[in-house]
C-alpha cells in the first residue's frame, strides 16, 4: 500500500504538550491527518484534550470542540444533526480515550450508534486513566499495575480483565468497527479510510501506548504496540454489521513475555510465583484471542509482515548519484 | 390549549434545526408534541431521542456549536443529570434555549412541581426566566432565542410542571411571519466550520480562568438590559407585555409586598385583589427573571415607584437546605446593598407539588403582617407536622 | 363586571378520557366567549386507576393555577368510582353531580346535592359502538347548567376530533345531543 | 482578555523543543557491503536504482567505481555478501548476481561510458599493466579528461583476468567486451610492450607527467624442497595461463594441486575438465568457520570450493607437502603430513607439520598454487623512485589478490595522480564510517524473502563453458529489493509518520528535524528501518 502520498495537513500540529513519545499524540496525528482538516472534531476530556489546548493555545488546525468527559459522542450527535439540518456533509469525528469510551462515555457512545449518527468515533486506548495519573480503567489489562490497582501482598495488579469493547460496540450492528494501533501505519490508514468511506456510526479502537503509564522507554512506543499485536494480546480486526470481516494475520506469534518485559507496569510479575501464574494467564488470554479470531490461520495476505512493509523510494540512496562523482 | 402544547408550538415557530430530549414527567408533552410536528412535516427539524438528559444537553450543545438553533427540555432528575453539560454550555457561551418543566428533586422521588431543580442550577451561568402562565411561557420561548443569540448566553425557560405544562388555557400564538421578523435566522460567530477552524472548550490555567469567569459574569449581568429590551420590543410587536425582569402587581402604596416566582403569581394576584378589597395595602411582585438576578429592578420597584413596602414576604418553592430560601437570601442582600431597611421574611412552600392554595397565600400575608421573624418558614405544612398554624419555622 | 367562576371536576378512570373531556369542555367554553382552564389531577396516568380532571370557566381571565377544591359541579364517568373516591367532596349544598349510571344510588341521594344520573355507557354504545361516556356527560352538563352552550360543545367536538374523522365527529355530536336531550327529559320529569 | 475560542494551530508559539535531552540526527552511513567492497562500490545505491528498474542509472552508479561489472559479477568473491546484514534476517542479498546482470545488460545494450567532464587535460599519464588495476586507473583518469596510455607486456589486455581465470568462470568475450568499452573512452593501449625491454622506464618518466605501475604478480612461487628436477611440476599461474591461451597440457591420471587459494581451486577444476583425478592439498579446512562464516579459514572462495567438490575434486586438508616422491624422473606422488599450526608467532602464514604423520599421495603432476611474486625486472628504477607522480598499485602493491581490490587500487591511484597533478588533495565522500550493525536496524520493516541464486550447469566437465548462469530480470529486481539499505535513508517516511510532535519535516530528498518542537523521544531513530538516524546530545 502506498502510504507516502498522503498529504500531510498537520491537523494536530506542533507545540502540543504531550509527553515525549506519546502514543496517543502520534495516533491522533495520524488519524486526523488521514481524515484531514475538512471535518469537525469532538474531543472527550482526557490527555489529548489537555495537551492539545492550553491557555489560549490550540494545536488543532481543524474545527475542534471539547465539552465534558462523558458526552463526546452526544456532542457529535448534535454536531452531525446540525450538519444534516444545514445540508452539509462535513465529516464528524469523535476522539476519546479509553475512559471516555469504555467507561464514562460508553452510554453516550451506545446512544450515538443506536441512533445511527454519521459519526466516526475514535478511541485512543491507552489502557488506563493517564490524564489523572495512571488509574485503572475497564480497559486496563489483567495484572497491570496502576495507582488504583497496585500489586501488594494480596494482589498481583488489576484483578479484572480488559473489557472487550470492540465486541460490545460491534454488537450494535453498525456499519464498521475496527481495531488498529500506531504500529502498522498502512493498516491504520486503510481502516481510517475505510471508515471514512462509509456512512453511519463507525468506531475505531486505536491502541496507543503511554510511555508514562506503561512505563516503557519513550522510543519504544511503536515497538510496544507492535508487540501487543504480535503476541495476540491486541488482535487487529474489522467488524461490519457485527460480523468479523477482516483480521490481520500474525506472521508469527510472539510470547507475551516479549511484550510485557518492555513495560514497567508488568514488572511486578517477574520474579514471583504469583507473577509467574499471571504471566501464564496473560499468555492464555493471548492464545484465546488468537484462536477466537483465527489470527494464525486466517486466509489473508494482510499480515503483521505485509502491514509492516515500508515503501522504499530509495531517493535518499539516489541522492548520492548527484554528488557521488564530484572528483 | 395545553401548556406543553403551546410551548411546543412556540418552539416550532422559532424554527429550531435540532431538537434533542429525553422524556421525563412533566416535560414529556412538550417533546412529544415536537416529535409529532417533526413527524408530520410541520417542523423541519432533526428530532433526536437522546439516551439520557445528559446526552440531550450534549446534543444541543454540539448542534449549536455547529451552527444550528436547537432546543431541549427537561426537569428535576433529568435537569440534574444535565448539570455538568449545562455548566459547560454556559461556559462555552452557546446560545441554547431549553425549557425546565419545574419539578421536585428526589429523594423521596416526586414528580410534582417545585423550583428546586432549576434553582439548583442557579450558578450554572444560564439566564433563567420563570413563566407565570402558559401564554407567557410560549411568548418567553420566542424572546429567549432572541436574548440567547444576542448575548451568546443560554436561556432556561422555567415553567411549573403540571400547573402550567398540563393545564389547558387559551394561548394566542403569533403567526410565523411575525416570529420570523422578530427572530432573525440563526447566526453564531463561533461555529465549528472547516473554512474557519477554531478551537472551542480548550484548557485554561489559573492565570486566565478567573478573567474568563469575570467576563462571563459581566455578560450575564449585562443581559438584564437585553431582557428588558426584548420584552419591550416583543410587547410592541405582539401586543403582550409579561414584564421584563419583574412582573409587579398593585405596588402603589403597598406596605406588604409578596415576592414570588412562577405560576403561583395568578393566585397571589387574586389574593392581593381580595385583601385590597378588605382595605389591606398589599401588593405582589414576581421575579420573571431570576438570573441575572435583577437586584436594581427589584430595589427600584420596591422603593421608587410609589411602593411603600415596610415588609416584604418572599414565597418560594425551593430552599437551600440548611440555609434559607434562595430568593429571600438574594433579595435581602440586594436590599441591604441598596441601603433599604425593610423587613424581609421568607416562606418556603409548594414543595413537591403541594398546592399553594388561596388560604395558604392569605395566611402568608397575614403571618407576615403579624410576625417579626426573619427566619425561614414553611408555608402550607400539614397540621400533624406540629405546626397548628400550617406555618413551620426552622 | 363581577367575576363569575365555575369549577367542574371530572372523575374517571385512566383511559376513559376524563382529561380529554375536561379539555373539550374548556375549549367549548372559550369558544363560547368565556375564559377557561382545564387540567388533570397532577400525577402519572395509569390505565384503570381513578383519575380526576378540572375545568374552570370564568367571565374574567383566570389567573390562578391552583387545584380545584370546591367544585360547582362534578362529572363522574364511572359509578364504580363511588366506592373508592370521595366524588362529592367540596361540593356546596345543591352542588351538581352528573353520574354515568342507570339510576341514582338511593343511599347517596339524600337531597343535599343535585344528582343527574344517566346511562351514558349505553347511550355512547348506541352511537359510537363503544362505551365512551364523555360526550354524553358533557351534553348533560350543558343541559343542567347555563355555563356552556350545546352549540359551543358541538363546535369544540368538530374542531377537537376533526383529526379522527368525519364519522367520529358526527357520532359524538349525536351522543352529545342525546345526553343533552335525556337530561332535559330527566330534569323535567323530576 | 480571555477569548471564547482558541486560534487554530496557535500552539506553535510554544516550543516543546526545550524539553529535549537527546536530539535525532539524520546521517548517511556507509553500509557494511560498501565498507567491505574492495572497489568501494556504492552497492546500496545501485541496488536501489536496480530495484526501481532504473537499469542504466544503476549501471552508471556501479561503474563509477568499477568498470568491470560483468567480470566482477562473475569472479568477485563478494565480501560484500559476507558482511551483508540481511544474513541475520534470512540470507545475504545476491549482490554479485545483480552486478553481473547489470554488466551483461550494459554489454547487450551497448551502453557507453561517459566522460565526467568535457574539459581535456594536457598532462599525459602512463599506466603499466592492462590488468584490472591498470585499466581501472586509466578508466578513472580518462573520464576526467586525462590522456592515458596503457602498456602491457602481453599480447592481450586483462592481466590475470585474462590469463588466470578459467573460461568456465569468466567467458573470454565478456572480459574482452568490458575492456573494449573502457578503451572506447579514448585510452591508448600498447600491447607486447614490456617496460625495460620495448620501452625504457626512463622514457616513460620523460614522456608522462605521472606513471601508475600495476604490473601484477607474475612470478609464481613453487615449493620443491630439495627436489631440483622441475619435472612434472608446474605453477598454478602458468598452468592456468596455458589453459587460457589454449595451449595443450598433458594430464596424468592423478594430479595434485597444492594451495588453499582461488588459483589452486581454479587449477584443480581445470585439471578436472581435462580428465584428471584431482586432489587439492591445503593446510586450511575449507569448511572451517571463522566468526560464523563458513569457508572463511581458507582463502579460496567458499562457493568455488563447493563447486570444485561437486565436480569431483578431492580436498585433502590440514595437510602440507613434506617432499616430492619420484620414480626416476617421473613424479609418482607427494609425501604429505598433518599440519600443526597455520601461523607463526607473528601471525604470518607459516604452516608447521607434525612429524610422524606422513602419508603418500599418488600424483603424476604437482601444481603449486601457493602464491606469486612481483617481477620487477626492468622497472626497479621506477619502483625505487621517490617521485610522488609514480604510483604502484594492484597486486604489485602487495594487496590481497582479489580482482576487485585491484580495481579499487586503480581508482585510488587515479585520485592520487589527479591530486598530484593538480596539487589539490583528493576529496572523498564524507560518510559515517561507523559500522551499521544488525542492532542498528529495525528488522520489523523487512519481511523475510528467499534469496535468488543463479543456476548451475549440470553437465560441465566436458568443456570450459560457463558453469553458473545469471539471474533473470525478475530475480534481479527481487534481489535488489531485498537490500536493507543499511544506514542509507530510503525515504520510507517512518520518522515522518511516527513523530508525535510533527517535528519531522519532509524535504525533496530526505527529512529535517524541527528542533523547535522535537522532544527527543527517539521513536524516529528506533523505527528507522535502516539505522539512518542517531540520537545525540
Amino acid at each position: 500500500m502506498d502510504v507516502r502520498d498522503t498529504y500531510r495537513h498537520n491537523v494536530l500540529t506542533s507545540g502540543h504538550r504531550a509527553c515525549s513519545g506519546c502514543g496517543e499524540a502520534m495516533a491522533a496525528r495520524m488519524v486526523t491527518d488521514i481524515i484531514g482538516p475538512d471535518a469537525v472534531y469532538i474531543n472527550a476530556t482526557g490527555c489529548l484534550q489537555v495537551f492539545t489546548t492550553h491557555n489560549q493555545q490550540s494545536a488543532w488546525q481543524a474545527p475542534w470542540i471539547h465539552s465534558v468527559f462523558a458526552n463526546a459522542a452526544a456532542v457529535a450527535s448534535g454536531v452531525e444533526a446540525a450538519m444534516r439540518a444545514n445540508g452539509k456533509d462535513t465529516p464528524v469525528v469523535v476522539q476519546a480515550g479509553d475512559g471516555g469510551t469504555f467507561d464514562i462515555g460508553l452510554q453516550c457512545l451506545s446512544g450515538m450508534i443506536e441512533r445511527g449518527h454519521d459519526v466516526l468515533f475514535v478511541c485512543y486506548d491507552n489502557e488506563a486513566y493517564m490524564n489523572t495519573g495512571v488509574q485503572r480503567s475497564s480497559s486496563t489489562p489483567h495484572a497491570v499495575r496502576t495507582t488504583t490497582s497496585p500489586p501488594g501482598r494480596l494482589s498481583e495488579g488489576k484483578h479484572h480483565l480488559k473489557k472487550d469493547v470492540i465486541s460490545i460496540i460491534a454488537a450494535h450492528q453498525m456499519p464498521y468497527a475496527a481495531t488498529a494501533t500506531v504500529a502498522y501505519f498502512p493498516d491504520l490508514k486503510a481502516k481510517v479510510e475505510k471508515a471514512m468511506s462509509l456512512k453511519g456510526p463507525r468506531f475505531l479502537q486505536v491502541l496507543s501506548p503511554c510511555p508514562l503509564g506503561w512505563n516503557h522507554d519513550a522510543a519504544q512506543t511503536i515497538q510496544v504496540s507492535r508487540l501487543a499485536v504480535e503476541t495476540g494480546l491486541f488482535p487487529l480486526v474489522e467488524l461490519e454489521h457485527g460480523a468479523v470481516t477482516g483480521v490481520m494475520r500474525l506472521a508469527r506469534q510472539r510470547p507475551v513475555e516479549d511484550y510485557i518485559k518492555l513495560q514497567g507496569r508488568f514488572k511486578h510479575l517477574f520474579g514471583s510465583k504469583g507473577g509467574a501464574v499471571e504471566i501464564r494467564h496473560l499468555q492464555a488470554l493471548a492464545d484465546a484471542r488468537i484462536r477466537r479470531y483465527g489470527l494464525l490461520e486466517a486466509d489473508t495476505e494482510w499480515t503483521t509482515d505485509t502491514a509492516n512493509q515500508v515503501q522504499r523510494r530509495g531517493r535518499g540512496g539516489y541522492a548520492r548519484v548527484s554528488k557521488g562523482e564530484s572528483q | 390549549m395545553e401548556g406543553s402544547h403551546a410551548v411546543a408550538e412556540a418552539v416550532s415557530l422559532c424554527r429550531p434545526q435540532v431538537v434533542a430530549a429525553y422524556p421525563i414527567t412533566p416535560q414529556t408533552h412538550i417533546i412529544e408534541h415536537l416529535a409529532e410536528m417533526v413527524a408530520d412535516g410541520g417542523l423541519a427539524s432533526e428530532f433526536i431521542s437522546a439516551e439520557s438528559e445528559f446526552a440531550a444537553a450534549s446534543i444541543v450543545l454540539g448542534a449549536v456549536a455547529a451552527g444550528s438553533r436547537a432546543f431541549t427540555a427537561s426537569a428535576s432528575q433529568g435537569l440534574l443529570l444535565m448539570t455538568e453539560v449545562l455548566f459547560n454550555i454556559a461556559g462555552l457561551r452557546l446560545p441554547v434555549v431549553m425549557v425546565c418543566a419545574n419539578r421536585a428533586v428526589g429523594a423521596p422521588i416526586n414528580i410534582f412541581s417545585d423550583h428546586q431543580d432549576s434553582m439548583a442550577l442557579r450558578d450554572a451561568g444560564w439566564i433563567q426566566l420563570y413563566a407565570g402562565s402558559n401564554q407567557e411561557a410560549a411568548d418567553t420561548i420566542i424572546q429567549a432565542y432572541r436574548i440567547a443569540e444576542t448575548c451568546e448566553l443560554p436561556v432556561m425557560v422555567c415553567m411549573d410542571g403540571f400547573f402550567l405544562t398540563h393545564t389547558f388555557e387559551p394561548v394566542d400564538l403569533p403567526g410565523q411571519d411575525t416570529v420570523d421578523a422578530f427572530l432573525p435566522a440563526f447566526h453564531f460567530a463561533r461555529t465549528l466550520d472547516p473554512t474557519r477552524p477554531i478551537t472551542l472548550g480548550g484548557g485554561s490555567e489559573p492565570d486566565n480562568y478567573m478573567e474568563y469567569r469575570q467576563h462571563q459574569h459581566q455578560a450575564l449581568v449585562s443581559a438584564a438590559t437585553e431582557i428588558e429590551n426584548v420584552n419591550l420590543e416583543f410587547a410592541q410587536t405582539f401586543g403582550r407585555d409579561h414584564g421584563g425582569l419583574i412582573d409587579a402587581y398593585r405596588l402603589e402604596g403597598a406596605e406588604v409586598v409578596m415576592v414570588t416566582l412562577g405560576s403561583v403569581m395568578g393566585a397571589v394576584k387574586d389574593v392581593v385583589d381580595s385583601l385590597r378589597g378588605q382595605g389591606q395595602l398589599v401588593g405582589a411582585l414576581r421575579l420573571r427573571c431570576f438570573r441575572p438576578f435583577p437586584a436594581s429592578a427589584l430595589v427600584t420597584s420596591l422603593c421608587d415607584t410609589g411602593c411603600n413596602a415596610k415588609r416584604i414576604v418572599v414565597l418560594e418553592k425551593a430552599l437551600s437546605v440548611g440555609a434559607d430560601g434562595i430568593v429571600v437570601t438574594e433579595l435581602r442582600a440586594a436590599l441591604h446593598n441598596a441601603g433599604m431597611a425593610v423587613i424581609v421574611e421568607g416562606f418556603v412552600g409548594g414543595l413537591g407539588g403541594r398546592d399553594l392554595t388561596i388560604e395558604v397565600i392569605e395566611s402568608v400575608f397575614r403571618t407576615a403582617s403579624d410576625g417579626v421573624s426573619t427566619r425561614c418558614r414553611f408555608a402550607g405544612l400539614k397540621p400533624e407536622s406540629g405546626d397548628q398554624s400550617t406555618m413551620g419555622e426552622s | 363586571m363581577d367575576s363569575q367562576l365555575h369549577e367542574i371536576r371530572f372523575h374517571g378512570r385512566g383511559g376513559q378520557g376524563a382529561v380529554s373531556a375536561a379539555a373539550l369542555l374548556s375549549l367549548a367554553a372559550f369558544d363560547d366567549g368565556f375564559e377557561a382552564q382545564a387540567f388533570p389531577k397532577f400525577g402519572s396516568e395509569r390505565r384503570g386507576a381513578p383519575v380526576e380532571a378540572y375545568v374552570r370557566i370564568s367571565t374574567t381571565p383566570i389567573r390562578r393555577h391552583n387545584q380545584v377544591y370546591q367544585p360547582d359541579a362534578v362529572i363522574v364517568q364511572d359509578s364504580t368510582l363511588l366506592r373508592s373516591e370521595p366524588v362529592t367532596a367540596g361540593l356546596a349544598e345543591h352542588g351538581l353531580v352528573i353520574l354515568n349510571a342507570d339510576r341514582c344510588p338511593d343511599e347517596l341521594d339524600d337531597g343535599t346535592l343535585r344528582w343527574i344520573c344517566l346511562p351514558a355507557d349505553q347511550i355512547s354504545e348506541t352511537f359510537l359502538g363503544r362505551p365512551l361516556p364523555n360526550t354524553v356527560l358533557l351534553g348533560a352538563l350543558a343541559a343542567a347548567t347555563n355555563w356552556i352552550s350545546l352549540a359551543a360543545l358541538e363546535q369544540a367536538i368538530g374542531n377537537h376530533l376533526a383529526r379522527k374523522g368525519e364519522k367520529i365527529v358526527s357520532t359524538n355530536i349525536k351522543a352529545l345531543r342525546e345526553g343533552y336531550r335525556l337530561t332535559h327529559e330527566l330534569e323535567n320529569t323530576s | 482578555m480571555s477569548r471564547l475560542s482558541f486560534e487554530a494551530g496557535s500552539s506553535v508559539a510554544y516550543h516543546t523543543g526545550d524539553w529535549r535531552i537527546l536530539r535525532p540526527v539524520y546521517k548517511d552511513k556507509w553500509p557494511p557491503c560498501s565498507q567491505t567492497c574492495p572497489a568501494s562500490e556504492d552497492i546500496q545505491a545501485w541496488l536501489a536504482l536496480a530495484s526501481d528498474d532504473q537499469w542504466q542509472a544503476a549501471w552508471r552508479k556501479l561503474t563509477e567505481r568499477n568498470p568491470f561489472p560483468a567480470v566482477m559479477g562473475r569472479i568477485c568473491y563478494h565480501p560484500c555478501e559476507l558482511s551483508c546484514n540481511r544474513k541475520h534476517l534470512d540470507s545475504a542479498v545476491n549482490i554479485h548476481g545483480v552486478e553481473r546482470y547489470l554488466g551483461d545488460l550494459a554489454l547487450e545494450q551497448g551502453w557507453r561510458h561517459q566522460p565526467l567532464n568535457k574539459k581535456q587535460q594536457t598532462q599525459q599519464v602512463a599506466v603499466v599493466g592492462a590488468g584490472p588495476a591498470g585499466l581501472s586507473c586509466a578508466f578513472q583518469l580518462v573520464r576526467r579528461g586525462y590522456p592515458v596510455t596503457v602498456f602491457d607486456a602481453r599480447s592481450a589486455a586483462g592481466g590475470t583476468l585474462h590469463s588466470g581465470i578459467p573460461a568456465y568462470r569468466l567467458p573470454k568475450n565478456i572480459l574482452r567486451r568490458e575492456i573494449d568499452a573502457i578503451l572506447a573512452l579514448g585510452i591508448q593501449l600498447h600491447l607486447d610492450t614490456r617496460i625495460g625491454e620495448q620501452r625504457s622506464a626512463q622514457s616513460l618518466q620523460e614522456e608522462f607527467a605521472a606513471i601508475f605501475l600495476a604490473i601484477g604478480e607474475q612470478q609464481p612461487r613453487i615449493y620443491t624442497g630439495n627436489d631440483q628436477s622441475g619435472h612434472s611440476i608446474m605453477s598454478g599461474v602458468d598452468f592456468l595461463r596455458r589453459i587460457n591461451q589454449g595451449e595443450p597440457v598433458k594430464m596424468p591420471r592423478h594430479v595434485a594441486v597444492i594451495g588453499g587459494g582461488n588459483t589452486a581451486i581454479d587449477a584443480a577444476r581445470c585439471a578436472r575438465r581435462l580428465g584428471a583425478e584431482v586432489t587439492v592439498v591445503c593446510p586450511q579446512d575449507p569448511h572451517g568457520t571463522q566468526h560464523g562464516h563458513p569457508g572463511a579459514e581458507m582463502p579460496a572462495s567458499f562457493e568455488e570450493v563447493i563447486q570444485a567438490e561437486a565436480e569431483g575434486v578431492r580436498l585433502s586438508y590440514r595437510l602440507g607437502v613434506s617432499r616430492l616422491v619420484r620414480s626416476g624422473e617421473h613424479l609418482s606422488g607427494l609425501q604429505v603430513a598433518r599440519v600443526d599450526q597455520l601461523h607463526d608467532r607473528h601471525g604470518q602464514f607459516a604452516p608447521k607439520l607434525f612429524e610422524g604423520t606422513e602419508e603418500f599421495l599418488s600424483a603424476g603432476l604437482a601444481i603449486f598454487a601457493i602464491g606469486q611474486e612481483v617481477d620487477w625486472h626492468g622497472l626497479e628504477r621506477l619502483r625505487d623512485s621517490e617521485d610522488s607522480n609514480i604510483l604502484i598499485g594492484g597486486d604489485a602493491a602487495g594487496k590481497p589478490r582479489f580482482a576487485a581490490t585491484a580495481v579499487g587500487s586503480g581508482y585510488q591511484a587515479a585520485m592520487s595522480i589527479i591530486a598530484c597533478l593538480t596539487g589539490i588533495p583528493p576529496v572523498y565522500e564524507q560518510h559515517e564510517k561507523a559500522e551499521v550493525s544488525i542492532n542498528d536496524l529495525n528488522l520489523s520493516y523487512y519481511p523475510q524473502s528467499v534469496r535468488q541464486e543463479g543456476g548451475v550447469v549440470a553437465d560441465r566437465l566436458h568443456d570450459f563453458d560457463e558453469v553458473i548462469t545469471g539471474l533473470d530480470k525478475t530475480a534481479v529486481t527481487h534481489e535488489a529489493g531485498r537490500c536493507l539499505s543499511c544506514g542509507v535513508c530510503f525515504q520510507c517516511d517512518n520518522c515522518w509518520h511516527f513523530c508525535p510532535d510533527a517535528a519531522v519535516i519532509k524535504q525533496d530528498a530526505g527529512y529535517e528535524v524541527d528542533n523547535d518542537y522535537c522532544k527527543g523521544c527517539g521513536i524516529c531513530a528506533q523505527e528507522c528501518p535502516c539505522g539512518h538516524i542517531d540520537m545525540v546530545t
